[in-house]
């Protein structure tokens, strides 16, 4: 333990002393909200740094720029960030999602191909699995790949692409066998290039006013044969592993904070401060019960990721906890941050820009942000159906 | 046993049907979502025009006395106004000038004829009553109002004064020698620099910090004693009374956005809206509104019925909380169930939410009102 | 309104007069709670008792045993006795469902023959709709009616009858055609009834341990052509219209309470008086924002029902208060009566017959009882379907 | 900053694993629902022989120290009988027991060797703590202790007593001289006509109402000074935690029958599963049933791991205050979801929510938890 410890307490330090200097710009809240160079650059500086200091795939083979040590570190240092509230790393789709995948089942050649750079943020990934026609139903894309000798030519649209301006890569979800048994067969995956001609990316503009997601439109766009991930018609079945990482189901990240963490301490330190009704929000009875309410959900979620690492204590539903995560976390967050902007009494109807808002008027955004995360990656509704029907064995729609 | 007796009183004459018909089919026509979010963009956030149209149409003048040019039809004809101007998320002028007008209809006739008149020939007004810590309470107003000779100095700072840039008549409450009073600034008194631009949630509204240091004001343009507490009293009733109907409008848009977006989408091979995960929440917003225009119109016939003060101020109590956290529901939902597509600027989904968080936060929460409910009903 | 105002007074100081006087048993809070004879026979006394002092029917026609006068003297019986909280009278299912339809859509032999009894309680009527394995499904009802001779011969089974054992009528929706077009026109609706060879009434056990509901099994059970009411085939829309009465969405009910009216005032009455927490409850400030909000609720539904009387308040969805009014009041009420519990402490873990209950345990039995109603006449979710395709329009599941 | 930093602590022994699946295997054979309904109807409310096993299995003696003649196990193992025990609803007088044994553990090497040996070789004990008005706070017993000579007489009145006809020991609670105290009774020295039955809205418990006027009780029966402040907090400790495990199996049991009616039943031509309305809900069940084992779980790791008092406290609160909201509202949707049968004696919903009301209002709901919870953390 007591390496551990010291440790933790190295990492701690190092992240004090070389933790950026607060911007004169309103930082992103997680990878998503990407939506403006200097934001991007910032985040990414911070990436590479902490990468450099050897604080990202810590757990990842060395042979690939990871360190090749127990996951155990990366996650004291996660906490740690965490817990010290540093800026996130942007490459999250590629740290989390995408690098976990080819580490997985990627060949060798894809290995030291793409994973150096997903650590250092040279190489800066997306995800084109919605499509605008299709939110949640990810077997209903109809995206084209068609094969050109080797190549592959790409038509369609994916949407909801987080950091798509700043992406080198996609990891991309396209039908190559329209006329396939089931929907599922005609799917491929590709780890394609979004430097080529013929893929166009436009910004999205947010219910924030804000920019950080993109469409991505490809028009015979010319991609080589080796994009391909896996046999042709296996897309869907790694979509679903990736899905697998990007819920948290698996593990193998990268590692590093993919959101600045807010929580109900946060809410707690906003209550203190602010009033409400003339007085400190925090002496209303109401108020106090709802953060207490708040307090003993974020525990118990807390409380559940500690329990799932203890298989006698999941056994009966041992994918209940991970699979329900999204569901209870971004849900949780979203009604969190509402009440964030209640405990603001009157100044609760104020907005980024005002020079009385809170936080330069974070909480009000965040509230709004959180939807991207109740919405994104299956909605909650989605969600619920999935829980219900894979962990409770509940019949479909 | 409780103090105030709850009622079932529901009163809607056909003058009122007929203003409302009006109402809804101006603001249907005069605010489409396309307008609505050019006026967001601009300088003044609404349209002269439409707002002379208003005042062609008597609306300014609703509830100022016929003496003074008005047609006195009183708060509860307001609310035909009012629910329809949230329906289409309409944003003018109007609201603040009714609330300036409530103030002033208790003032004496001097004051009262000095501004009315030219309100309701279209002047605009606005009051300036919330203070930066946000307290609800309008009678503990820290500006100050010092006497001297004929003149009173006002100094202090305001928050929260709608279309202050706009205005003709600002009615400033504040504490004079201790007692809560209001004056009635013209705008050419306003000293150049006193206003600052506030960025609210809902871009919809024009919203101003108002500093004081001293400016001058004629005795003749205060509103003090028994007066100021009726003034504060009156226009606390129009505000949650107003605000509530514009609420119980902004539910039903974002309701019929809603269930436009359920009948249309498509997902794994259904239309969204046959998923009872969406469909029962959307009859909870229906519920949400019915209950909604229930109490807001109930408190609207006490009021025309001249019931006690303390029945209406439960009853406008009631349709706040109520209309507060509907339309907040409405709006949040409106959000989730439109998916990705509600995640964008271009989804009329975020500006109900944006509005409804407005409204929840303009003259108190439903926590802060219930509070109050408790103490006259428990 | 004078003359209103005096006959209000006159039927507040009959009822004060005549109101039964307490009994030694604890009363059913509502006419489908009806478990004991002596319950049944001190509520039909009462409804005798009401009904010739000409205080029920008062605007049914005078030649069926009615009063021919206006509604609206019948509406301020019915709010006195709500208001003096006098017992119900039991014949709820002939009063205000039946009955309705009979002088609605009934032959002039029907009214005649069934109306008197009706007010009278002579003639309890009951209602086999659901069916053991189609609760709120009543298309998919399998009582068979099948035509010999004059004749109808019935087998099959209807489940949760209110006052089965009592009843001598029973409406009833029966298959007379399996091989209709659809499984709506294959049904008719009956006037049956009870005292015939082959109809056996079953008690059922409620959750409470008491009893109040029946299962009616038909074994070839024979009843006379004349009950089909309307025409063969048109059962489901009889049937449709019935529930119109029962949800009172159609007026012309007889009148008379139901049920033993419960409102947030009893809670509160009930919140002065019992401690929690070695105080009064009332003091405790989360009850108190709980008891408002359920005030603000009910008063909300109370002024639905004033604003419904104004056509121009409803323009835009007229039908939308009426079809929501059960969804709203019962589960308004499942969730005050568990409140209820809530106020009274370590003591709300009572239960009828402890002596140190309050009010014997009614509060505890009330909501168990109170989902009787969220689930009988088309469950809560049902409801909201109801309201969410005919009211707002939306897709059907 | 919270006084009380929460930690994330999580152990969980083979030994404890173990126990779990013995105790599940046990309670799942032992007590189908045919039998608990048998029971329910039952005088004792308890089947001897099963509780016998259970002492020969060691679980009565489970938090004994082994030189009173337990296994020393502790609360935390106490967590891995009560979750299944609840879970098949299992009635028994292992619960009191397990109160008592947690008092005594407070006393003095005298009693505890007095009574506890008994104990774990099967003796029944319960605690009398509750009073008529029913307040939770464990040290406001009015009932008192009045010394004279080596003997004190108890009087007043106790409600709520489990299982008390069937004890052997009586640990009751009052106050002596103004400080909390509590007295050991054995089941000799009750006088005759003491107990009243009361009746649960929980059939599965047998509860008592005992009522003493002036029985004498030896001075070395009674627990005192710090002592039984001790005393009382031990067995507040272990009712939180053992009553939030039983709801843990408990919102277990309602979950599996409610999933097994979903799958089973149809309407309009479906699994009722299939529908939104019902899936939804069933899976908020789901949720919060894992956070009410984790916080359960926890809590007992933090008992074990010998945490501050008040870092416990908070834990337990945390754990009940889930626990409580979390079964009754599996109890209460699995009525509604069983429709027409779960209105029904015959259906198993009832047994779930019955428990869930009983265990929400044992030693403080959630509102009382959290108003604690507050005061401690923020």
């Amino acid at each position: 333990m007591s390496e551990l410890d010291d440790f933790r307490a190295e990492v701690a330090a190092w992240l004090e002393a070389n933790r950026p200097p607060e911007p004169d710009f309103l930082l992103p809240e997680t990878f998503m909200e990407v939506g403006t160079d200097r934001q991007f650059e910032y985040l990414r500086d911070w990436q590479r740094k902490v990468y450099e200091a050897g604080y990202l795939g810590m757990a990842w083979p060395k042979a690939y720029g990871g360190g090749g040590q127990p996951q155990v570190m990366q996650d004291i240092v996660n906490a740690e960030m965490a817990r010290l509230k540093v800026p996130f790393v942007p490459n999250t789709i590629g740290l989390n999602w995408a690098g976990p995948l080819i580490l997985a089942i990627g060949t060798e050649a894809e290995k030291q191909k793409y994973i150096p750079g997903i650590l250092s943020a040279e190489d800066i990934w997306c995800q084109g699995f919605s499509e605008p026609d299709n939110g949640s139903d990810l077997a209903a894309a109809t995206t084209r790949a068609v094969r050109d000798g080797d190549d592959w030519i790409l038509n369609g649209s994916k949407i909801w692409t987080s950091l798509g301006t700043y992406a080198k890569y996609m990891i991309l979800l396209a039908r190559t066998n329209p006329d396939a048994e089931n929907r599922y067969a005609g799917l491929s995956y590709f780890l394609a290039p979004m430097d080529v001609p013929g893929v166009d990316v436009q910004p999205i503009r947010k219910l924030t006013g804000e920019y950080g997601f993109t469409q991505t439109f490809f028009t015979d766009a010319r991609i080589p044969g080796d994009c391909l991930m896996g046999r042709e018609g296996e897309g869907w079945q790694i979509a679903m592993q990736t899905l697998t990482f990007e819920r948290s189901v698996a593990g193998g990240q990268a590692g590093g904070l993919s959101m600045n963490a807010v929580g109900v301490q946060d809410v707690l330190e906003l209550a203190r401060r602010v009033k409400r009704d003339g007085r400190p929000a925090i002496e209303d009875p109401i108020i106090r019960d709802e953060l207490v309410k708040f307090l003993i959900e974020e525990q118990g979620d807390r409380l559940c990721g500690a329990r799932a690492r203890h298989p006698a204590l999941i056994s009966e539903r041992p994918g209940a906890i991970a699979m329900s995560g999204k569901l209870r976390g971004t849900e949780h967050k979203r009604r969190l941050l509402q009440f964030a902007i209640t405990l603001q009494g009157a100044n609760g109807a104020r907005w980024v820009g005002d020079e009385r808002a809170e936080r330069g008027g974070l909480w009000q955004r965040s509230y709004f942000n959180a939807f991207s995360a109740t919405i994104g990656g299956g909605t909650s509704q989605v969600q619920a159906n999935i829980v219900g029907e894979r962990v409770l064995g509940l019949p479909k729609d | 046993m409780t103090a105030v007796k709850l009622k079932a009183t529901m009163t809607f004459s056909e003058e009122q049907s007929m203003l409302l018909d009006t109402a809804t089919e101006f603001f249907r026509s005069k605010s489409p979502t396309s307008v609505v979010r050019d006026l967001m963009l601009s300088e003044d956030g609404y349209d002269d025009a439409v707002w002379r149209e208003m005042v062609d149409l008597g609306w300014s003048g609703l509830a100022i006395p016929e003496a003074c040019g008005g047609s006195d039809l009183g708060l509860a004809a307001a609310v035909t106004i009012a629910e329809p101007m949230g329906r289409w998320l309409s944003a003018t002028p109007w609201l603040s000038t009714q609330l300036f007008v409530q103030g002033v209809l208790a003032a004496d006739d001097a004051l009262r004829s000095a501004c009315l008149p030219a309100v309701a020939e279209g002047a605009i007004g606005t009051v300036a009553l919330c203070e930066v810590d946000g307290d609800w309470d309008l009678e503990a107003a820290g500006l100050t109002l010092r006497e001297t000779g004929s003149q009173a100095a006002l100094s202090g700072t305001k928050t929260f004064v709608l279309n202050a840039d706009a205005a003709d008549f600002l009615l400033i409450s504040g504490n004079l020698e201790g007692a809560p009073a209001l004056a009635v600034l013209d705008r050419e008194s306003l000293p150049a620099g006193a206003l600052h631009r506030e960025t609210l949630i809902d871009d919809t509204r024009r919203s101003f910090e108002l500093i004081l240091d001293g400016v001058q004001v004629p005795d003749d343009r205060l509103i003090r004693g028994e007066r100021a507490l009726t003034a504060l009293s009156r226009i606390r009733n129009a505000a949650l009374l107003l605000i509530s109907a514009e609420s119980a409008g902004g539910i039903a848009g974002a309701l019929e956005v809603i269930v436009e977006y359920l009948n249309t989408r498509t997902a794994f091979g259904r239309k969204i809206g046959s998923y009872q995960g969406l469909k029962h929440p959307t009859v909870d917003i229906l519920i949400g509104l019915e209950r909604t225009r229930s109490h807001v119109y109930h408190a609207a016939s006490l009021i025309e019925a001249g019931e006690s003060e303390e029945a209406i101020d439960v009853a406008l109590r009631m349709a706040k909380a109520q209309a507060s956290e509907a339309f907040a529901f409405a709006g949040d939902r409106a959000i989730q169930f439109h998916g990705g597509f509600g995640f964008t600027w271009e989804c009329d989904a975020q500006l109900y939410l944006k509005r409804a968080l407005w409204a929840q936060y303009a003259f108190g929460d439903a926590i802060h009102h219930r509070r109050h409910l408790a103490e006259a009903l428990l």
